[in-house]
């Protein structure tokens, strides 16, 4: 098996899995009682809280852990959008944005929010003119991810913010795909909030952050009742083992990330070198504007389930594993300017710290001979 | 583990092996029909070689999803030695034989023109 | 250390820690990825959900995994009761709920819903007909828990649906303390909502239940927005090795509930004989209601926090763990008819499965001597 | 680790060892002040035996929290050997001393009325 899927998710790394394990098996109390074990977990929480905060350049104090960025997303967007009848509430967002955002703001959107959805140009990216332009003087909150999670392309969210800042509207960035993949600074960016994801980058699935920053704190209700766990923003026991698995992951991330992203560069870059030197393939985003890890490659004149059914022990996506469920088509690829034939006959190739060169020479030498093979039985 | 698991084994066969797949060598005395379904890309081109009534050999193009192929492919293999006038097309009946999901019908369709199609072709005389 | 506070959380038992380790260093992908690897974490996933359903007498296909039993809970509330102007949706509960039952409440009636709160009786228990007078034409949904985490009182949960179910109304029940704890069968309670938590019967933290029945599915909408997972009903990417931790506690549960119950019962019940061997010692609840696994105490004539405070190894909780973190007498004790001093000086000591009877031995000691030496400085 | 970490260290010494806790063996000759608070059911009693304007000795007996006992106990030791017209409580004093939380400001009222009652009490001539 030839995993190139790291942007669906990736493994947790041995590091993290044995710091996992040693909580577990420690069987610290619930962080929130108030004795001595309690005490204990509650400064394990803090180290990862610590860890977290300083792998984005901000206090420990803002992150606010959740159960993964799909909840991150939603607290950002619902935690600050309240549909009120006399006080429209404007949203603008991107068309690229991951289901964790879109879906929320179409339930806003049904309960009363205005929502402005920006398209990306062909490059992938979302301008910063196009947000502008979405601007009305009702405008809460702009969510635009940092990483799109199909082709990898890096959004300019310093300069959305920069126009957003002058105006008092809150910013919001999904930024799951870019933690562990980029240098990430809260601060430089001037955001407001940023979700984080700890499976896509080494750390266990089913733990996330949102960071709030101080401009947004105020505003922020929370979307679960219940007890007052995390500043009241997130009830219910926090799991010590998973947020220990998400600081360790960002503690390694911190001493690495330099060489990670090397690593994932240089494979990436080897991919689309073989594979681009096939005819009929052409980049979806544009190849200065992508994360490191992500690679996605349309390939003209084959269909495009045929293709995926062909790649044998190869494991890619299309889409995102979202959209790939519903069978639809990638909106993201379309965004770009593709018709659903041409989305469909797509790969989104990405890498992890465990890839390795000769997994890119396999996948290159597989997906070569499918897509020579199904144009050869296709009409010339 | 691998992708064939989400076909049935028969399609996945067809699908893998495409039986009588290409183009012939010379066109001519052959019998040609094409279709085609812009949303999905799909397009199916048949050459069928008749003599006597009987349809001595079938070569096929395809550009499509497995099924596509795997029902190309079926028609080709059955269609060889039959007289031209026992053939026929049931897209519901290769819908049901390969297992395929009902979404698959509009492709069964543009198999089933392509067939047609190139039953009702005059020879191409080169 | 003697941990006498398995209600607030129970050691992961070890078992359950050695497959939720080899998951996260198998290294599964993504169950929603259509590829190979995403097919196997699918199946994982399906076992878990047949194991937890086992274990209560449910379909595999109506267990929806969430990130514990407060998200459950949460999902219950908001999920089937949408605050409307013309359509009134009552609900009714009770004062002894769990935090997450209570503050959703809370958050329903000021969004405008009519929440009647039934309170318990002295035995600790919410009486059927209380739940009966507080009925209204307009009820949607009664939610009740089956067994309350701060006295062990087990609720008449059955009773309740009873007379629910004439009158088509929707039930509800907080099971997070029941499940590990006693036989429990969703079909012979005829409720129709669920919740669960894995972290309290040695599972992980961060991983619950909400269980669907039929009557419910058609109703419930989900609170979180996102990609497809959990038959859109909770979106995220499901945390693998969280799910199979609690698939594993319940395979555990499946085949050694009587063994564990017989020895929690075992173990609190000599704690009780112990201790209420002491003058000024009350039971807070019925004996005879209680759920083997907690036992809740008052202690006369001596103050709360010096009770707590002079505890020393031993390891309780006063009330809930979340109740515990604010400082506020438990409401749950008040409704039995104590005041705050007396709730103060009440203590919850909660057993699990490692607990010996040495543990018990010793923490009747503690006990008893800080009792003792506190009465003895007291006023006479 | 144990509860001990949740108090200042000073508190604690003063909490577990509660220095001259405990009520006369002979209540003659001993002044007695008590004061309570229902709602926390705090109750404190003290004893203080005075000769010659001095305070000789001092006992008590206190339901209370931590910081209350620790109150309790400190104005205890500091009482022992004064001349009654220098001892004087200050509960906000108390309050900084201890470290304690504002919320406990309260409770050190009800140490301070003991203290005071006692010394302003008639002798106990049993
Ligand atoms: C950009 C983006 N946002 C959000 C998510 C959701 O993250 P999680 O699985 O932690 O809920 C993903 C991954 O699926 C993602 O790629
Ligand atoms: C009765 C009850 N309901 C809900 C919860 C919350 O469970 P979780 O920590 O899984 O969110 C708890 C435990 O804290 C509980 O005891």
């Amino acid at each position: 098996m030839i995993y190139l899927d790291h942007a669906a998710t990736t493994p947790v790394d041995q590091r993290v899995v044995t710091e996992m394990m040693a909580v577990l098996e420690a069987g610290y109390a619930n962080p929130s009682a108030v004795h001595a074990a309690g005490r204990l977990a509650q400064s394990r929480v803090a180290q990862a809280r610590a860890e977290v905060a300083r792998l984005i350049g901000a206090e420990p104090g803002q992150i606010l852990f959740t159960s993964g960025a799909t909840e991150a997303d939603n607290l950002a967007l619902f935690g600050l959008l309240r549909p009120r009848p006399n006080d429209p509430q404007h949203l603008v967002t991107s068309r690229i944005e991951h289901a964790a955002v879109l879906d929320a703001a179409r339930r806003l959107q049904a309960d009363g929010c205005p929502v402005s959805y920006v398209t990306s140009d062909s490059t992938g990216r979302v301008s910063v003119a196009a947000v502008e332009a979405a601007l009305r003087p009702e405008t809460r909150l702009v969510s635009v991810m940092l990483v799109n999670n199909e082709t990898g392309v890096v959004q300019d969210v310093a300069g959305i913010a920069r126009i957003c800042r002058p105006r008092g509207i809150l910013v919001h960035t999904d930024a799951a795909q870019a933690l562990g993949h980029l240098p990430i600074d809260v601060r430089a960016l001037d955001v407001d909030l940023m979700s984080l994801s700890a499976h896509k980058m080494g750390g266990p699935a089913g733990v996330g952050v949102l960071w709030v920053g101080e401009r947004a704190a105020p505003h922020l209700k929370p979307i679960l009742a219940g007890g007052g766990q995390e500043r009241g923003w997130r009830p219910g026991t926090v799991p010590l083992h998973q947020v220990v698995g998400m600081g360790v992951a960002c503690r390694l991330s911190m001493c690495q990330l330099e060489a990670d992203i090397d690593h994932f560069r240089r494979l990436t870059d080897e991919l689309a070198r073989r594979l681009t030197s096939l005819e009929g393939v052409t980049r979806n985003g544009a190849d200065d504007l992508r994360a490191p890890h992500i690679l996605n490659l349309a390939f003209a004149a084959v269909d495009g389930e045929a293709l995926h059914a062909s790649l044998g022990e190869l494991q890619v996506s299309g889409g995102s594993a979202c959209a790939a469920e519903k069978g639809e088509p990638s909106y993201v690829l379309r965004a770009l300017g593709l018709n659903d034939a041409a989305a469909e006959a797509s790969l989104r190739l990405s890498v992890g710290r465990n890839t390795t060169q000769f997994d890119i020479e396999n996948a290159a030498i597989i997906v070569e001979k499918a897509v020579l093979r199904l144009r050869d039985m296709g009409p010339k | 583990m691998s992708a064939q698991s989400r076909y049935p084994e028969r399609v996945w066969e067809l699908f893998s092996q495409a039986p009588h797949a290409g183009r012939p060598v010379m066109e001519a005395g052959w019998r040609r029909g094409e279709a085609a379904e812009p949303l999905s890309a799909t397009r199916v081109r048949v050459y069928l070689a008749i003599a006597q009534g009987c349809i001595r050999d079938v070569r096929y193009e395809v550009r499509g999803c497995p099924f596509t192929v795997a029902a190309v492919a079926l028609l080709a293999s059955r269609w060889i030695g039959q007289p031209t006038d026992t053939v026929a097309v049931d897209p519901r009946g290769l819908l049901s034989e390969l297992t395929a999901p009902v979404m698959k019908l509009g492709r069964m369709l543009v198999v089933e023109d392509a067939y047609r199609r190139a039953l009702q072709a005059a020879d191409q005389t080169a």
